[in-house]
């Protein structure tokens, strides 16, 4: 294991301390937690929070801020915050308006964010959740814990955070989150995994030839490992479940968002997007917006997502509503 | 027999248990989950023995509800709500109690199970821990209703989660993040019902003196 | 050699194309040309182009753009772009004020800069040009090459940019990226090597164990191989490096920038920063910002660099001032 | 003799020899560079050659500053601007000349070192292309002034651009990339003398038959 680091145990804590060093006037830590809230509590709003395991940086600390969201919790690395660390920041970001979970749809994730749930609501702060499950590589079924969220929750912080702004209120903010869930679709790929700090070896071994087709952000194999493919092959096969999975025509607006996992070059990422538009453009699709870079990350693995979010009149208004996080800024 | 003594002890050796498996357990995660069940594990079990001399003069049910509590509140992941849970509904069935008869053991097992099926929303046969600690309870419900001792008791249900895990390799995950994989989680055993078998091996360990 | 990429020769354009197609309220592209102007030119100020080879995204093309540059020339990778790519953007982004060329110290980005700043005053443009030295690592002196130009280039275009974007005249905005590159000092470490697409293996080699001491942006060996150390204890010397350069003492200020090569998971780079701030902290140095992230990359080497640029009221105040690029905002 | 006709022979056979070389000159790079000298010099000439029969009627002078000028504007780097002008230069020298004498081929020589030497600010025994031209043009010059066969004299310059290859291993590089390596760029042959001692070559083996 290359890392550079000091002890796997401490991660988290280091990594968060060096995030506030940096951006104080972003972000500050609750002491004795590893959560991140806003340096300006805004109160008389409704407030968002999120999180899960460390690991996804910038998730979900850097796009706590003024349009996204108001906390931030951080797990262990790849393994979901437990509730009272979830509780104390939802206490520390409730305005009175009541406090938006916005979960991914991991077993831990949803959990552990649902006992804080419990313990919040017991202290009077209302809680509402949404899970968000944008990743078309797993099968989701009523029988089945569904498919796994992964960066289409980016879309969701600043839509939803876009609209708390506002002074929506909770239900309408939840609402607004839904949508974007209904309308947000993800795939992902590997060429190389990622280690683990406390585990000190990659999560999973790919050859010199091959990559993993559908990968989960935490390296959760993914539906089938294949012979390394020229990038528009790649992106080919992608789109095709995606899209296959959306109910686009021409003409429809989206925004698409091109992610890296850590270790991939952003000129590979370019070099993506430059098939991904095609692809949407031959259909007639427009694109209203387009992110590249590394957004929801899985430590070092190389590789990335591709995202594409269906915009109507409102969302495609709130995601170019003004944001000004640590790593996401319109 | 078991005292509150006897139940701190059980619960070290546990911890051991878990340390010693640390590896073997992330591995088992790793081929079909996200590589870190036996971290999570080891971490959360750690806390618990650094907490442990704090309640070890305190009642069963005390002592059973502060591991739970210390679990839910290091472990994350999955398994720290559903062992946490399983630990806390365990201990609240247990308040006050300064010594177990062997119904009270069944009752531990029975109200774990319970609050794991709660939390977790998962059925046996779903390639969770449900589907070692299931069926060694039922295994150890019957042994000790036909009059085995604990010993033996304890001795076929070791066998019987043994056999749960056996049977995870043959079963499709709908549950946890192995469902993820489909047909792929076939051939894997689950990493949280071996963890739950290893507490079966050390409970029948910890019960032949 | 595991990319996602089609052909390795067609890298350069399929990124630039697809860098266009993401952010074209950013950039454009001239045609034929590998060089990106800004969407909207802005008349009557001094423009300021950089680049150099490619590879290093977002330099340059992602800080094109308000309060930075005017245009950036994209090379082959690793290697300096051609005299008449980088005359047709001198071309292009002329507003009738002057061009400031913003150079990295290597020989061949040097001389072909040069060659094109020589046709574009045959054609009667004003052109002057600023040549950035801000590697630690490599000991300069009369009689060689000098350091080389790495991550502290940013700062030269961020503050240049700044000045240049308040109509400041040429010579006045060739002082100030002068100033910037007399006050910044960089220095660099990898984990591992990276590999030039057209090459198709990785241009050094590091055993599992080994870290490579001053590095530069090309992967160029640097001062020394070492066993792979703590992240503090890396810092600690990187810091002894920069500081033992730079005059200063308590009470001054300084910006700050702690980048990734490309590889390297942000959460790094985070407990890197934690760190360099606590040196400079109990200096009593004060840290008037600090960048964390990729900006400077070597496709996608693991590993780091740390800036440090002295600042003045003036550059403070430059440094501060609104920038919107794709890369890098204010 | 040598007349425009050989003249885009001769180029062309030197961008054989560098395609060839392409990865020996990379990985020479790779040592105490950035690993990509091979692959500019073969996208330029790949580019030359291309360009070769837009001009293969025309005198050798237009023939050279056209090669010139293609690697200008294709190779990048170091070795672009310096090899660019080194033709350029020569073929300035040469304009109009559809048949070159021997003495022009010194001129030929001593006029692209002329031009390295502007553009690249470098002396001889920096550690660059210039200690392999600057050996074989002194050679070739006393040679042909002792009266000695072109086919001798390419043969004995050939010999002492590779003696200066090798004479790099010994020294310290102070222009150019490898220069950052201070010390440690001993033991390696740079890689710019080591494509100019290539162009003897092609040189020589041309002027053979
Ligand atoms: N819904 C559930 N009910 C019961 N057990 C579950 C459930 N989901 C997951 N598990 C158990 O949790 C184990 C994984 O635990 P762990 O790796 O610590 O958590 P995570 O999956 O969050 O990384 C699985 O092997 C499985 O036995
Ligand atoms: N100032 C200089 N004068 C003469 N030759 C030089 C000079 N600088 C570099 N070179 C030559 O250029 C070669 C490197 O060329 P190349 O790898 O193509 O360019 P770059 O260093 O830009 O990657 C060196 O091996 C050396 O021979
Ligand atoms: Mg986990
Ligand atoms: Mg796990
Ligand atoms: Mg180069
Ligand atoms: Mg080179």
């Amino acid at each position: 294991m290359k890392k550079l680091i000091n002890k796997p145990e401490n991660v988290e804590k280091e990594m968060l301390q060096g995030i506030v060093k940096a951006h104080g006037e972003y972000v500050k830590k609750l002491p004795d937690f590893n959560v991140l809230v806003r340096a300006n509590k805004k109160e008389n709003k409704v407030a968002l929070v999120s999180g899960g395991g460390s690991g996804h940086e910038p998730a979900h600390g850097g796009f706590v801020g003024e349009g996204m969201l108001d906390g931030a919790v951080a797990g262990a690395v790849f393994t979901s915050p437990t509730p009272d660390q979830v509780f104390e920041a939802i206490k520390a970001v409730d305005g009175g308006q009541g406090v938006l979970l916005i979960i991914k749809n991991y077993t831990g994730d949803v959990m552990n964010f649902e006992m804080a749930a419990e313990m919040a609501e017991m202290e009077g702060i209302k809680v509402e959740k949404v899970v968000v499950n944008d990743d078309v590589a797993v099968e989701g079924s009523l029988y089945t814990t569904g498919r796994r969220g992964v960066a289409g929750t980016v879309f969701v912080h600043k839509i939803a955070g876009a609209l708390a702004e506002k002074g929506a209120s909770l239900e309408e903010v939840k609402t607004v989150a839904e949508k974007v869930i209904a309308n947000v679709r993800t795939m992902g790929m590997a060429l190389t995994p990622c280690t683990v700090p406390a585990a000190g070896k990659p999560g999973f071994e790919l050859s010199e030839q091959e990559m993993e087709m559908g990968i989960g952000i935490h390296g959760e194999p993914g539906t089938h490992r294949q012979a390394i493919a020229l990038a528009d092959e790649i992106v080919d096969h992608m789109m095709g479940k995606i899209l296959g999975d959306m109910d686009l025509k021409a003409n429809d607006e989206v925004a698409v968002m091109i992610n890296g996992f850590g270790g991939t070059p952003l000129m590979e990422l370019y070099i993506v997007n430059n098939h991904v538009n095609d692809v949407l453009t031959e259909k007639g699709i427009k694109i209203h917006k387009t992110f590249v870079g590394n957004y929801m990350t899985s430590i070092e693995m190389a590789g990335c997502s591709v995202t594409v979010l269906k915009l109507d009149d409102e969302t495609k208004e709130l995601l170019d509503a003004r944001a000004n996080t640590i790593a996401f800024r319109v | 027999m078991i005292n509150n003594e006897k139940v701190v002890l059980i619960i070290q050796k546990i911890a051991e248990k878990i340390h010693e498996n640390r590896q073997f357990l992330t591995d088992l995660d790793a081929a079909i989950g996200d590589g870190d069940h036996g971290i999570n594990l080891d971490r959360g079990f750690q806390a618990v023995v650094e907490k442990l001399p704090t309640v070890k003069d305190k009642d069963i049910g005390t002592i059973l509800k502060t591991v739970g509590m210390t679990l839910v509140s290091t472990v994350g992941g999955a398994s720290g709500p559903l062992y946490g849970t399983a630990f806390m509904k365990a201990g609240a069935a247990m308040n006050g109690k300064m010594e177990l008869e062997t119904s009270d053991l069944l009752t531990i097992i029975d109200e774990a199970a319970k609050g794991i099926k709660m939390r977790g929303k998962a059925e046996r046969g779903e390639k969770t821990m449900l589907d070692a600690i299931e069926p060694a309870y039922e295994v150890l419900r019957r042994e000790l209703e036909k009059g085995s001792t604990l010993k033996d008791a304890l001795d076929e249900a070791e066998n019987a989660a043994k056999e749960g895990v056996e049977y995870t390799k043959t079963i499709i995950a709908t549950k946890g993040r192995a469902s993820y994989l489909g047909e792929r989680s076939i051939g894997h055993q689950d990493p949280g019902a071996t963890s739950s078998m290893m507490i079966f091996t050390v409970l029948k360990e910890s019960c032949e003196d």
